[in-house]
């Protein structure tokens, strides 16, 4: 294993500091994963990572990066804002399959269907 | 001393990492419903892309930054043909 | 790592060599792409293992074989990851073709 | 480096039906006759660009090696570049080659080039694999070649359509994908050792290896063995090639005749260049396994020749039989039998090319059940009860069309058979003869590879009289088959080669042994190879 | 002309005649009959011409190059034998034209027939004429190959093609044991000449190869002149029309094997060997040949077994390996083609005017054919051996030998006896050819009614009939001359003593030809009754019919053995194909240890382990093992499994330091993700498993088998894997690659460099493999036929409409839209984003991770992303894609910039780079590697999008030919 | 003015987004990255235009800074209840259910803003929108008021993306 970069002291410790900060919570998002007992429960854990997560990470790479070309370097920006761009509509799409296939096999744990007017749409059980 | 510092935190933030991914894939692999892989998976990519951000800061060159540019950007279309797939029966219509 | 990877290559090799044993299209092309991925992993460690150091020179610079990772391995791994990639495609099709045509995806197009 | 237009002309084999298949992509699929004539006309070129090198090759004295051309693409020296090599070898395949284009496509523009999308730029790109295929120096440009030709080829496999090619492909693909990642892993294996993708690089390594690289390069050239026979068809690894040769549409199986071949060449080059008499300990590595395997694989031939219902498995099979013939004479390692080989390789791909196109001719317009019955009816049915009644003792006028026909069947059987007049027979003369005249006693190995040699062409010749009797012979009802001239052409053609083969055998025969006699010299091909000066040094490069 | 150029016009004109005549019209009978009678009759002239014109005991020669370097010279020999051989081959052969052209019906396709006769005695005379050994059996397997023809002349009738196949079988078979056996002889002498090789003798007879060389020889012999155990063929030859039969049997096929014989007499004879093989063969053939003509019910059947008898006579005197006995051999071999070619066109002259061949409905046809009648007669007279014919004198001969003593075996004493029995026999069957036939009451019940046929039908007989008595009474003034000629060129100059008269005294041999004489007509009347019964075949052996047993042994051998052993040594089914080339594979790549021993861990010291890599492939094994498990039951996990391993690869890439490998990987993994779901909507709900319980024993076996290999595999790849890793990299060629990639190459990303310079021809190869690709998966779903329970929509798309129809206010396709709704805005969006990062990876490619590839399969996922959001006919609509456009453009810029090196004069592919500088903005890189990858760029977008696109119009059409089927 | 720069450019702002994304990416303002950024932008949009999408209105840049600021810090909070809800154990979920808010915002950009809101802050996921009846269905992680949730996006999201976009 190569050595890691050489930074100013207050640096490595803020990179190391955010580094850990969002690879733990994406850890618990991800634990998440494995613990939450439904589906529609599950789909909250990635954004975990998603969002706070990355957003350490690469915050930690910006300052690192910054500090060692001594510029700034924020092309970080892009993948968070593609992440944050694209994640919804992976969650969403997911979701929302799981909705109607869990309507098609007929169970009765989920809200109905939309109509066109929403007769009594309360809230649902949502776990199974 | 620095660089030790951000060496172990590295290391600790790839493991962590890693039990991340360990837990997508049991989701992955334990199902146990269709859709639940396809979470599985796209936690995957989230975890991998910060996976291969850590791996850039450690080499500390960035040369890798393009592959998680990608996972970014394009990896959230594999879970949309997964999706579409389950919501419709087929990914293009 | 060598031995990490080393298993590594096995154990997708041996589980897409599994797979292109069944009887079933569909195992088989999942099979085929393990078995590819197993592939190209072996070729690319053909070059050694390098950690942190990309066959990317600085610019303007003579580049010392020694310090970086064999690209040429990694550019046989680049060819073969398009063929590879071309022919899961191709095999897919094939297998479709084949499915519709026999009303089975057996491999032999027939229950056997 | 010799003059610069022949050297360019090595190239063209590769690129000129690239370029040509790659421009018809951009025509609409309507425009036949403009698509016909371009690739006739790229083919014809080809054969001239073919017959041109191959003149060249041959034109130096037999006891000269240097005639051959070195081609450094992107003018980077060998071994680090990549390099087309053209020798007698090389040569003489792309004769065979742009012959059996010529015809196939000549048939194919009958009718089958309008029964799928894209014929002629797949059939092109096929050609243009092939070339690659045998015109290059480097192990991995050679995988690339592979790749090229085998996904051409199961393109024009699948062309056409049809369950039956569906099926085929569906074994096809798979198995030669395995090849090809065995070929990965033998190519990887090696440069991992070695360090280097140039055959001839390779050649001038390998007797310096130390002991324990020699076994992992060993294992690795073991590994590239298997890839090899599988697309050689060596027995056991073959059984997927009747079924795909029987399904293929006819000018492709006719073009088919040279796949194997391929891997036939690519043995013949490796084994002798890179484990030949030279190679110090590893010295005819595998040699022995050659020729068993290759003598196994001509017995399976005979057999499944004889085993066959359909005309077309029974071409399938011979397709074997050739190979297995191929393959053994490689394991001989003379010189003397390789020769004998090589001219049996020409002629045996010419007469296999032409039977493939025959047999749709032939069984256009027959039923296609009526095979199987007809054996049971030979093989079970009472013959003596039908020699009771009264026959008829005025022969039948046949039509022309039938009689050309049957004048082509024969001389597919007598080709196949080994008989004489045709090339066969010389053909199978030149190796017997080799065989028996072996300086020393006869090995065992030999008597049994002469035994096999004769014993399948027998096989051939009763198998060839049983269904050419069953579907010329006897009295046919319904129609003629529809066959138009532009379809027989290319058969009589091919037929006409053996016949010339066996007419001016002595020229041909002198360009094979020289040939055989230059594969034995690995080390002066290596130098040759290697001491390729490029102008590199001169090219126009700014450095930045 | 030289003499030698005259032999090869006499070889070469009946092949010419043969081309000749298949360009005739069908009905030209005569026109063909001409053509073939005059070149026979110009050999015939040639022949006589050289006869009188070369010089005594020299052979005439002519040697054209041919092969040099095999040691096969294109050689004519002719000498005395040959001679007398080739005027037999010419001189009967005009004969049979002449007979031929009145034989056959008008209606017949006589060219055809003129042309494989004139073929065939062009290689009967290439038999007789070869000065090359090897030569010689080229022509000789041309008579088999030309018989078989006319012999199937008729082949509308099921007895000639099974006569036809079964002279080719056994005849070609024997050719090609002579063929081993020519080329034996050529090892041991050391030529194939036979000039040398009549030389050799002494080196022959005493090699260790003589005995094999003489017994395949010697079966090549024994099948063309039909010695018993082979002679069957021949009585079912008789098929073929009687001009033919009396061609074939009398003067050439069958007297190729015993022309071979005399031919290697002087250098094979003479030994235990040659006389105990063909003694006791010919001396079997000759009593079964007369034993079973006796008993045949047909006319040509009769003269069939008779022509196998007198063969057996001629083999047996060969066998002698006596001078004496061998110049009998000649003069009968003389005297039998003569006598047997009038008695066959006798023969056909009777089943011409009647209609039938069969002895029982034959008789006194003698009022009828009295003509005929009294040639038949007198030929058949000669068979029989009675005085002052032909047949008597070497009958005598014969006999005379007979009785000599040559090995003083029990055989050899023994030989007087089998003689005179069989000359009983030949009696015997004359009598019975002439008596039954031509005597007795009118026949009754022709199928015709018989007249004398027409002269020039009859002439050759004549002809025939006159030489047989001008031999039998004055031989010496007749064939003496050219009979000591051919002797001298077997024997030597030196004949032994021997008389051709009449009249030789009382002596053994006479007492033997009376009794046989009576003898045989003793048994004519013992046996009258018998015959009269109507029984066909001999008695004893009538069960053992040859051609019954052939037939059977033949579809044994050659049709179910071969299926039982092709089904045992083959396969058509791909699992076990499969499992043979990964085993095989296994066991040749680890077979160099074994030869060779173990290779260890080699000394290169290991990278240290972080445990996230660790943990990585943790995960990559999970995901291998799980997508190997899941893929049978459950297509989907298995896919987001692979996904997973892939993931890993990927991230290994990385950690490995190849970000290139990484980038293409990723993007590959999504397309190929991508496509794979596209065919799952063809890949209906699998059927049930196919063993609910417990598969059986063999299921299982084969299951443990393949989990056995796959580990083999497995631990086999891990194997070579860790032992190269351990062991220092080579000096490898990597180095120039690295050295120059910037200062030669013009880039700093060494792989790009390679790719698209170093081996751009790679590269070139394998863009062609993705158009190939693209166009196969093109071709093959236009006329993709989706699976009986995949063609209806999806049942969720059912579902769903169905939901949307149900209420009242919702519009079928209202939950898709609102489904898509919003992601779809998304997406759409990100169209020239994803665009932007295509460009981006292309432009740096050269320098850094990126390059055509990648940027190709970018922008194909952009356009997939379009597709998947607002559906195909709508992005259709809106975007002109034209895939092959973009892949037949891409290729061409690829090629042409490759050959743009050509117009500096370099080798293909020659690169060229620069800076260039522009105002305002600097130093641009013009590097000609950037226009080949642009190429690159094109097709792998244009192939991509093809191979993804060709798959979703599949939906399209489904949904158009469910309309339509609602619509009828 | 307008209009001829919209013939010749059109989507200006994504124009200007997609050089800002070249120039990021190859984090280079050089005047090569420039022009050859535009170039690439001016194409990108011009792509757009054949795919024709609804015009994008946005106005109130000061709303959108103080919408960005609410999401920044309710992610940042909702990460944390998440966790705690993670970390609570097997049934650290029994509270999650769905729910429906019905909305008044029409603009398809306004709800896909909305959407990408509330799917990124953990414990909110927009599972369906009917556009019919302006009906939007979430899942909630902690589902204890859903009164609450009601209120917090129609006003605080919901009324600054009409403001925005409508
Ligand atoms: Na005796
Ligand atoms: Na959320």
């Amino acid at each position: 294993m190569s050595q890691a970069p050489d930074l100013p002291l207050w640096a490595a410790l803020l990179v190391s500091l955010l580094v850990v900060a969002g690879a733990g919570v994406a850890f618990l998002g991800s634990l998440g994963l494995v613990r939450l007992r439904s589906f529609y429960s599950r789909v909250h854990a990635p954004s975990l990572g998603a969002t706070l997560g990355a957003g350490c990470i690469l915050i930690a790479s910006m300052i690192c990066f910054s500090v060692l070309r001594s510029r700034p370097m924020v092309h970080e920006l892009l993948i968070s804002l593609f992440v944050t761009i694209t994640t919804p509509v992976t969650l969403m799409l997911l979701a929302r399959a799981a909705l109607y296939r869990d309507h098609a096999e007929g169970r009765t744990n989920v809200p109905p269907l939309p109509k066109r007017r929403p007769e009594g749409a309360g809230p649902g059980e949502g776990t199974t | 001393m620095s660089a030790l510092i951000l060496g172990w935190s590295l290391t600790l933030a790839q493991l962590l990492l890693g039990l991340a991914m360990g837990c997508a894939v049991l989701r992955l692999l334990r199902g146990p419903r269709a859709q639940d892989r396809i979470l599985g998976l796209d936690t995957l990519y989230v975890n991998s892309m910060l996976l291969l951000l850590t791996i850039g800061m450690r080499s500390g060159a960035t040369l890798y930054f393009e592959a998680a540019l990608i996972i970014g950007l394009l990896g959230f279309v594999g879970t949309v043909a997964l999706s579409k797939f389950l919501m419709r029966g087929e990914v293009i219509e | 790592m060598e031995m990490v990877l080393a298993i590594g290559i096995g154990i997708f090799a041996g589980s897409g060599v599994w797979l292109l044993l069944r009887p079933r299209t569909y195992q088989v092309i999942v099979g085929l792409a393990l078995l590819s991925y197993a592939v190209n992993l072996f070729i690319f460690s053909m070059g050694r293992l390098r950690v942190d150091s990309p066959p990317i020179l600085k610019p303007g610079s003579v580049g010392d074989a020694a310090l970086i990772a064999d690209p040429i391995p990694q550019a046989l791994v680049l060819t073969a990851i398009v063929i590879g990639f071309a022919m899961t495609a191709l095999f897919l099709v094939v297998l479709l073709a084949a499915r519709g045509r026999t009303g089975t995806d057996h491999v032999d197009g027939r229950e056997s | 480096m010799r003059s610069t237009l022949v050297d360019h002309l090595v190239i063209l084999p590769i690129l000129l039906p690239l370029a040509v298949g790659a421009a018809m992509l951009l025509f609409d699929e309507r425009r036949r006759v403009l698509k016909a004539t371009l690739s006739i006309t790229t083919l014809l070129a080809l054969l001239a660009i073919a017959v041109t090198l191959a003149v060249f090759a041959n034109a130096v004295p037999e006891t000269d090696i240097s005639s051959i051309i070195v081609y450094p693409l992107g003018s980077w020296p060998p071994p680090f570049g990549i390099v087309l090599v053209s020798d007698r070898l090389s040569a003489m395949m792309l004769v065979l080659t742009a012959v059996l284009g010529c015809s196939a496509m000549t048939y194919a523009l009958a009718r089958w080039h309008k029964a799928g999308p894209r014929f002629h730029t797949l059939f092109l790109l096929l050609i243009a694999g092939l070339n690659g295929a045998f015109l290059t120096g480097d192990l991995f440009n050679l995988f690339v070649f592979f790749e090229v030709l085998l996904a051409a080829s199961y393109g024009l496999v699948l062309h056409g359509s049809g369950t039956a090619r569906v099926k085929a492909g569906l074994h096809y693909i798979p198995i030669n994908l395995v090849a090809s990642s065995l070929f990965l892993v033998g190519v990887s294996l090696i440069y991992g050792v070695t360090g280097t993708l140039n055959m001839a690089d390779l050649a001038r390594l390998i007797p310096a290896l130390g002991d324990q690289s020699r076994t992992l390069v060993e294992a690795g050239a073991a590994v590239l063995g298997v890839a090899f026979l599988v697309k050689a068809g060596m027995w056991p690894l073959s059984f997927w090639l009747p079924t795909t040769y029987a399904a293929a549409c006819a000018p492709v199986a006719a073009m088919f005749a040279i796949m194997t071949k391929v891997g036939v060449y690519v043995i013949l080059r490796l084994a002798l260049l890179c484990f030949g008499e030279d190679a110090g300990a590893s010295a005819d590595f595998g040699i022995t396994w050659l020729y068993y395997g290759g003598m196994a694989t001509l017995a399976f031939g005979g057999i499944g020749v004889l085993a066959s219902q359909s005309m077309s498995r029974l071409a399938g099979y011979s397709v074997l039989a050739s190979s297995g013939t191929l393959l053994a004479a490689i394991g001989t390692s003379n010189s003397a039998v390789i020769s004998g080989a090589l001219f049996y390789l020409a002629s045996s791909t010419f007469a296999l090319s032409a039977f493939f196109l025959l047999i749709e001719l032939i069984e256009r317009g027959r039923d296609a059940g009526a095979d199987v019955l007809a054996v049971t009816m030979e093989v079970f049915g009472d013959a003596e009860d039908d020699a009771e009644e009264e026959e008829e003792e005025i022969g039948i006028a046949i039509p022309a069309t039938t009689a050309i026909l049957g004048g082509a069947f024969v001389a597919c059987t007598v080709l196949l058979a080994g008989l004489p007049p045709l090339s066969g027979f010389i053909a199978k003369f030149a190796m017997l003869s080799a065989l028996i005249n072996e300086a020393g006693a006869i090995p065992f190995a030999h008597w049994a590879f002469v035994v096999l040699l004769v014993g399948t062409g027998l096989a051939s010749l009763i198998a060839m009289t049983r269904t050419g009797i069953r579907s010329l012979w006897v009295p046919a009802e319904g129609t003629l088959p529809p066959v138009r001239a532009v379809e027989l052409i290319p058969v009589g053609a091919l037929l006409f080669l053996c016949v010339a083969m066996t007419a001016v055998g002595g020229p041909a025969m002198r360009y094979m042994e020289a040939t055989a006699q230059v594969l034995h010299w690995p080390s002066e091909y290596a130098s040759d190879v290697l001491g390729t000066s490029t102008t590199r040094s001169m090219r126009p490069a700014t450095t930045p | 002309m030289s003499d030698g150029f005259l032999l090869l016009v006499v070889l070469t004109l009946p092949f010419a005649g043969s081309l000749l005549a298949v360009f005739l019209p069908t009905n030209a009978r005569n026109t063909a009959g001409i053509l073939a009678g005059g070149i026979s009759v110009t050999c015939c002239a040639i022949l006589a011409w050289l006869y009188f014109a070369a010089p005594a005991g020299v052979p005439v020669w002519l040697r054209l190059d041919w092969l040099p370097m095999l040691g096969l010279d294109f050689t004519l020999r002719l000498d005395g034998l040959a001679w007398l051989f080739a005027v037999l081959i010419y001189g009967i052969g005009t004969l049979v034209v002449l007979y031929a052209r009145y034989y056959m019906s008008s209606e017949d396709p006589v060219p055809r027939f003129f042309s494989f006769l004139l073929a065939f005695t062009g290689s009967m005379a290439g038999v007789v004429l070869s000065g090359n050994l090897i030569q010689l059996v080229f022509f000789w397997e041309l008579t088999s190959l030309f018989s078989f023809l006319l012999i199937g002349y008729w082949h509308h009738n099921n007895t000639a093609r099974d006569g036809a196949r079964m002279a080719l079988t056994v005849t070609a078979t024997g050719g090609l044991c002579l063929f081993v056996g020519a080329l034996l002889i050529g090892r041991i002498v050391g030529s194939y000449d036979l000039d040398e090789i009549l030389n050799s003798g002494d080196l022959i007879r005493e090699s260790s190869l003589y005995a094999p060389a003489l017994v395949l020889i010697l079966l090549g012999t024994f099948t063309k002149s039909a010695q018993f155990p082979f002679h069957f063929w021949l009585p079912h030859a008789m098929a073929a029309p009687t001009p033919v039969s009396a061609y074939l049997h009398s003067a050439t096929m069958v007297k190729a094997g015993i022309f071979l014989m005399i031919r290697l007499w002087p250098v094979m004879a003479g030994t235990d060997l040659w006389f105990y093989l063909i003694v006791p063969t010919g001396l079997l053939t000759l009593l079964v040949g007369a034993y079973s003509a006796i008993f045949q019910q047909d006319l040509k059947g009769l003269l069939a077994y008779s022509t196998i008898s007198h063969l057996g006579l001629i083999t047996l005197m060969i066998g002698l390996g006596s001078p004496l006995a061998l110049i009998a051999a000649i003069f009968h071999t003389m005297n039998h083609a003569i006598f047997k070619a009038s008695l066959f066109m006798a023969a056909g002259i009777i089943d011409h005017e009647t209609g039938t061949r069969d002895i029982r409905k034959l008789s006194g046809l003698y009022r009828a054919l009295p003509y005929t009648g009294t040639l038949a007669m007198v030929a058949a007279a000669s068979m029989a051996g009675v005085p002052l014919l032909n047949g008597f004198l070497s009958k005598e001969m014969f006999f005379a030998e007979a009785v000599a003593d040559h090995t003083g075996s029990l055989l050899d004493d023994s030989l007087p006896y089998w003689a005179t029995l069989a000359g009983v026999f030949s009696v015997t069957y004359s009598l019975r050819f002439i008596l039954n036939v031509f005597f007795g009451p009118p026949a009754k019940d022709l199928p015709r009614e018989p007249h004398e046929p027409a002269h020039w039908m009859r002439f050759p007989i004549e002809l025939l009939v006159l030489i047989c008595l001008l031999i039998g009474i004055v031989p010496n003034l007749t064939v003496g001359s050219p009979l000591r000629n051919a002797a001298r060129s077997v024997v030597g100059p030196e004949l032994p003593p021997f008389s051709l008269s009449i009249w030789h005294g009382f002596n053994l041999p006479l007492l033997m030809s009376v009794i046989a004489l009576c003898g045989g007509i003793i048994l004519y009347m013992l046996l009258r009754r018998y015959l009269a019964s109507g029984v066909e075949g001999p008695p004893l052996v009538r069960e053992l019919k040859g051609q019954r047993i052939f037939e059977k042994v033949l579809a044994t051998i050659s049709w179910q053995w071969a299926r039982a052993l092709e089904h045992a040594l083959g396969t058509r089914r791909l699992q076990p194909q499969m499992r043979l080339v990964v085993a095989l594979a296994v066991v040749a790549g680890l077979s160099p240890f074994y030869v060779r021993g173990m290779v260890g861990t080699g000394d290169l010291a290991g990278t240290p382990l972080p445990p996230g890599f660790a943990l990585l492939w943790a995960i990559g094994i999970a995901c291998g093992i799980g997508a190997a498990y899941q893929a049978k039951y459950h297509r989907l996990a298995a896919l987001v499994l692979l996904g997973g391993a892939g993931l890993v690869s990927c991230i290994t890439f990385v950690w490995l330091s190849a970000p290139d490998l990484a980038v293409t990987q990723l993007l590959v993994e999504i397309v190929t993700t991508v496509l794979l779901l596209l065919g799952l909507r063809w890949l209906p709900q699998r059927i049930e498993d196919v063993y609910p319980t417990r598969p059986p024993p063999s299921v299982l076996f084969r299951r443990y088998a393949d989990l056995a290999i796959a580990v083999a595999v497995g631990a086999s790849l891990s194997f070579l894997a860790y032992a190269m890793m351990t062991r220092p990299l080579p000096t490898s060629v990597s180095r120039f690659f690295v050295e120059r990639a910037y200062t030669e190459g013009g880039g700093t990303n060494i792989v790009n460099v390679i790719l698209v310079d170093f081996r751009g021809f790679d590269t070139m190869g394998e863009i062609v493999v993705l158009c190939l690709v693209a166009l196969t998966v093109f071709a093959l779903l236009r006329r993709f036929r989706p699976a009986e329970e995949s063609i209806e929509t999806p049942a969720q798309q059912r579902y769903q409409d169905a939901f949307d129809d149900a209420e009242p206010d919702r519009a079928p396709g209202e939950t898709i839209r609102d489904y898509l709704l919003i992601p779809r805005l998304i997406m759409l969006w990100l169209f020239p984003v994803i665009g932007t990062f295509a460009v981006y990876l292309f432009m740096r490619g050269h320098d850094l991770p990126g390059g055509g590839f990648a940027a190709g399969i970018t922008l194909s996922i952009g356009f997939v992303v379009q597709y998947m959001a607002s559906g195909t006919r709508w992005v259709e609509d809106h975007l002109r894609v034209l895939p092959l456009r973009w892949m037949g453009l891409g290729l061409l810029t690829s090629a042409f910039t490759g050959m743009g090196s050509w117009w500096f004069g370099y080798p293909f592919l020659t690169s060229h780079f620069q800076y260039v500088e522009l105002p305002v903005i600097g130093k641009v890189p013009a590097a000609s590697a950037l226009l080949f990858d642009l190429g690159v760029f094109a097709l792998v977008v244009g192939a991509t999008v093809l191979i993804l696109i060709a798959l979703a119009h599949q939906s399209l059409r489904s949904t158009r030919s469910a309309r339509a089927m609602e619509g009828e | 003015m307008n209009r001829i720069l919209t013939r010749i450019l059109p989507h200006p702002k994504l124009f200007l987004a997609l050089l800002a994304m070249w120039l990021l990416m190859n984090q280079s303002v050089s005047p090569g990255q420039i022009l050859f950024g535009a170039l690439v932008a001016f194409g990108g949009a011009w792509s757009m235009v054949a795919l024709q999408p609804e015009p994008v209105r946005l106005r109130r840049p000061r709303a959108m800074i103080t919408l960005a600021w609410r999401v920044f810090l309710d992610v940042f909070s909702s990460n944390f209840a998440v966790a705690r809800i993670i970390l609570r154990g097997r049934d650290g979920d029994r509270n999650a259910g769905f729910m429906t808010v019905q909305l008044d915002m029409t603009s398809h950009y306004g709800l896909a803003v909305l959407s990408i809101i509330l799917t990124c802050t953990p414990g909110t996921l927009w599972v369906n929108y009917t556009s019919s009846t302006g009906t939007l269905l979430l899942h909630v992680l902690d589902l204890v008021d859903e009164e609450e949730w009601t209120r917090l996006i129609k006003e605080r999201y919901e009324r600054l993306l009409m403001e925005i976009f409508e």
